[in-house]
């Protein structure tokens, strides 16, 4: 079922929102505000948007090293994003997380993970919560196609099919883990073909087409949430950016990057769509992509204005605080 | 007073904390057949039958879904069946669990127990025997519980579920059939409580887990001599209750650190550690370190039954302790 | 490719020799003189000595917390065997290992192992050694049902996989992993069908029926030796003992036992097919279990003759003796 | 004599070792793509590109094929991208590779090195930044190598390579560009023997990896307050040269540990303690250690550089020594 069109300029929106913090992200990781590992998921939006478009706020997702725009998808609060890349203490990890370990808990964002492959038992779990308690809350577990070599996928994704866990597997498969080719580390052809290997539906879509993800996001939650159990779902795209800063990319043809960026831009694809059928409008798609560049000034303004943490806190949060708990 | 062993005072406890909340649960493996492995969780799965998961062999999952039930809200007990296949699962313990509420600034709280039996028993070899509380002393933001009695299973195991944070809680296998006085009503004992086991003047004998009844035959032992050993047991490791260690040992002004782990870099290090440094002028003979060889358990049953301190080594070191000084 | 008849009768012999062994070992362990987790094989016996013949000396096995029958089909020193669950100094290991650690590496085979799954890698690892060396060995890694959910068989099996490696991945599907029933804990049918996963062959065979084990091992080994890279196999069985002394065994029906040791014990069936076409002849049937029955007793009495080990050898085999390796 | 960073001594170390051994393979994750995630094996896929295997990120498997590899009679260099991973094969390390020559009772030989990038770097936060040394000291049947030099790296590790044990070896991510002379040979240094980077006589540093070269701008700083230190430097953790440690602090009367790891239950409670054990008549002042806090470490960049001990921090503790006795 195809989305009403005021959902789809929302996801197109958030495609926006994903680009314009990342691109300003990437500026201020260039001047040094931000420091540590970065990982870019620019070329890659659609995979997020379209899976979190069918979530509650109260839905859990769990995300990767990657995970800027699963943050945003779901609703984290951007500029408490950016504060936190700055190591302020108005980051929404305080400071102490930087862009691997981003979280809203507030929105069901349980957390990035610097540990690839570290997010299958969680996001099993946080979905057997659900089964547990009995509420309809549905888990979406992001992974990259590296991720899939873990054990942890293997463990993780036969647990939640034997227990028939409300949860979704969705590989974001980028093509390259770190520097080297998918291909050259499976002999499998389609991260789909590994489902019946847990006896779970698998599925393949274009990543670059929020369209067809939101599709198969949208079937895949309604089924998890009506206790239809776990899906698999690859999406195949693309990182328009090296993995981390500084990334020489010798490892892949510039003109295969070129075609993702020019040719498979998930966003343009979308805007595309959206004025062939005359949805968006020119002054539209202008004022979508101020409101969210305002958006990111402010996020930095915010940012800027957040003081570094004080040296306190290099303890607290260690253990709850017992005062403040009590 | 009634008396109970180990095992049924811990299998009391879950019950009971199953009973008192309904957000705990139990998953491991084999856990809910014959009463699981070491027959622990007995009775549970006809008390509480949708509340007890048996897994696949899946060490790393078991973990890591507790991890990710506990941030969504429950508060699971895991067991992984030895302590030495957490070896599996240790990304999920200390990248996971234990950094959790860090990384996130506060925002995450992971209340599971983390049910690790371990040390010596039935001559199992070197990959059913290790005993490896100092790995977890040593990761910022978990607990560490070793209960050395019926009583303070009993007491400990609740306290270990009501914590926000992550807590290994360390059952001595040998220990499952040990006796006590466990009273009807147990009051949670808070972590990072020390328990003066037995008052002494001579020597304070810290002692961990299993050591603790051999400290304790130790003195009956040493009494004849007419020595009068302190027996202190910390409980807890993490958080571990240095004051009460030191208090005593100023007052002994000699101490010996009992465990059953290897010796090098294991929590007698620690512990022992701890207490020099803050007792330098009040000893009367370096503190000493009774601790398993530094080996892989053997099989062979009398080589195994070398690896860790014996009761006539604890009389022998507070001998030679009494004889330095 | 049928084996000629003499092998089989090899076969045969040896399934005794391993039946025998733990029959004797289950008395011994009875008695107190074998400690330890103890794990039987019988009614297993087909796996282990239908690989095992095709193997050469220098090929490598590795075990599993249930390796009497491996040790015994690749040739091991049964005396020395025994000597080790009596936790001799006689024993394989010196007695420091005991059951789940038995291995003979004069006859490659590199160990049992008593983490479950722990298998995988090592496995792996020598079949690289054997790639990288330019050698024709091949490796046969035997693991259970149980095993199989372990996050090593994935990331291994994929190595192995991709790397092409002489390698033979063999399940022995006992349908049970300690006390719970294999279809419980995965939706698969068969473990054959995990293979696609790989992209690897996969085949199910018969556990019980030596001949069918023995083909399948037959056509798996020479393509590893030949390059063909890594096969997953399947050999559906099952153990007629409990998983280790004093199992109660509710977990699973006596009539199923009762079937599974009456109308499918690979020893009998391998017995009756000899006799019905004249291979084996009552006397020699006779003498082959008598060879046997003595064998096993001098197997006893060489571990009764041995001594405990010396207290100083707690301490020796935790490094190489620098004094001795000079 | 020539200078080299850190990186490069060991990049030549590696070539030298597999040209001189074709058992030498290395196998990791990116390590023959753009040098290599921290660039130290750069050159070795054009030299020797049969004996360099990049693999999937399945770290258990990586360590798991490097035990068999070991085992059938290869010399595997595994690399573990950053020490926080080592997590994920822990069972291999600790129940396979360490453990494999005893349980076998001698059969076997598991001579491998695994490659341990450590330490903070770059404020890469909680899971990229640990030290778990004192992990490993516990285990039996490991040696753990820790060099602090460009020249103690090139002399570690051919010896890491020939041993015919497992070899954990450390590299602390933060001294790969530090600069220092390297011989154009030089002899493998033997396991097990500290070496005195300085000679003092008023307080011994001992200190580990990255903290070596700290206490010896302390020791400049110091000797202008007329404070002599000497500073020793164990380079291997296990086994550990507790003669020379416990020589140097007899000698000077008081002894500091210092390392990077968190304190609770790490490297510097084990050395502290040996130290202790052996010096107790001869001490002015109870042996201090200093170490990382004991908390994950923080991403904030002000935060993260206050977590492991710093040249003032070591002055000060030197300082406070010598006021106590
Ligand atoms: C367990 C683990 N191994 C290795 C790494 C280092 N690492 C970080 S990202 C990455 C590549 C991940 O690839 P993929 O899962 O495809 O995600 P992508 O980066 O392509 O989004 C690697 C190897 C890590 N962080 N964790
Ligand atoms: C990693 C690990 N987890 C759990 C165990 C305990 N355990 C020993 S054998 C066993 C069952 C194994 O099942 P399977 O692999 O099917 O082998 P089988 O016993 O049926 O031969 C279990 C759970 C173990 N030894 N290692
Ligand atoms: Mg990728
Ligand atoms: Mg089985």
């Amino acid at each position: 079922m195809e989305p009403a069109p005021e959902q789809l300029k929302e996801m197109y929106r958030t495609m926006w929102r994903i680009r314009l913090f990342e691109e300003e992200a990437n500026r201020q990781q260039a001047f040094g505000n931000v420091q540590g590992s970065f990982h870019m998921y620019i070329g890659e939006e659609a995979v997020a948007v379209g899976f979190c478009a069918h979530l509650r706020s109260d839905d859990y997702i769990v995300g990767t090293h990657r995970s800027h725009g699963h943050f945003i998808a779901k609703g984290g609060r951007i500029e408490r994003m950016m504060a936190e890349l700055f190591g302020r203490e108005g980051g929404i990890c305080r400071g102490k997380g930087g862009s691997m370990h981003v979280a809203d808990f507030s929105v069901g964002m349980l957390g990035a993970n610097g540990i690839v492959g570290g997010g299958f038992g969680p996001a099993t779990g946080a979905a057997l919560a659900s089964q547990l308690r009995g509420d309809d809350r549905v888990t979406v577990c992001f992974f990259g196609d590296g991720a899939m070599q873990r054990g942890t996928f293997h463990e993780a994704i036969n647990i939640g099919a034997i227990w028939n866990l409300p949860v979704i597997y969705v590989c974001e498969n980028n093509q390259y883990q770190q520097w080297i080719p998918q291909r050259r580390m499976t002999k499998v052809t389609s991260v789909r073909d590994m489902a019946p290997s847990y006896g779970i539906p698998g599925e393949s879509v274009d990543g670059q087409d929020v369209l067809a993800v939101s599709e198969v996001a949208s079937r895949a939650i309604d089924r998890a949430r009506t206790g239809g159990g776990p899906t698999l779902i690859e999406c195949v795209t693309y990182r328009f950016h090296g993995h981390s800063p500084g990334d020489l990319q010798e490892y892949r043809d510039k003109e295969e990057v070129e075609y993702w960026r020019t040719e498979r831009d998930p966003i343009q694809l979308l805007r595309t769509y959206l004025i062939e059928r005359q949805q968006l409008g020119e002054d539209e798609d202008a004022a979508i992509r101020a409101a969210a560049t305002v958006e990111i000034e402010s996020a930095v303004a915010f940012a800027e204005a957040s003081a570094f943490p004080p040296d306190e806190e290099i303890v607290t949060d260690v253990y709850v605080d017992a005062a403040a708990a009590s | 007073m009634r008396t109970m062993t180990f095992r049924d005072a811990l299998n009391e406890a879950i019950h009971e904390e199953m009973a008192r909340d309904d957000r705990v649960f139990l998953i491991g493996e084999d856990i809910a057949t014959h009463g699981g492995n070491l027959a622990v969780t007995k009775g549970i799965p006809e008390a509480f039958p949708d509340r007890i998961r048996e897994t696949p062999i899946s060490e790393a999952a078991i973990v890591g879904i507790a991890v990710g039930a506990a941030l969504a809200g429950m508060r699971p007990v895991a067991e992984v069946m030895y302590i030495d296949f957490v070896t599996i699962a240790m990304d999920e313990v200390v990248n996971q669990a234990a950094k959790m509420r860090y990384m996130t600034g506060g925002q995450a709280s992971v209340p599971m127990v983390l049910r690790l039996p371990c040390g010596l028993a039935r001559y199992s070899a070197a990959q059913h025997c290790q005993a490896l509380e100092s790995w977890f002393m040593h990761v910022p933001g978990l607990h560490v519980v070793v209960p050395s009695t019926p009583r303070d299973a009993k007491g400990l195991f609740p306290t270990a579920v009501r914590e926000p944070d992550p807590v290994l809680f360390l059952e001595y296998k040998r220990i499952y059939s040990l006796e006590g006085e466990v009273p009807e009503a147990v009051e949670p004992i808070p972590l990072g409580a020390a328990d003066i086991k037995r008052e002494g003047e001579d020597v304070t004998v810290v002692a961990v887990g299993p050591m603790v009844s051999k400290a304790l035959e130790a003195a009956v032992l040493l009494e004849d001599e007419g020595i009068d050993i302190e027996v202190v047991d910390p409980r807890s490791l993490s958080p571990l209750d240095v004051d009460t260690l030191v208090a005593s040992a100023r007052r002994t002004g000699r101490a010996i650190i009992c465990a059953e782990d290897a010796l090098m870099a294991g929590c007698t290090a620690e512990i022992a550690c701890a207490v020099s440094e803050r007792c330098f002028t009040d000893l009367a003979a370096p503190v000493k370190r009774l601790a398993a060889l530094d080996v892989p358990v053997p099989y062979s049953p009398p080589l195994a039954d070398k690896v860790v301190p014996s009761v006539e080594q604890v009389v022998q070191t507070v001998k030679d302790v009494m004889d330095e000084g």
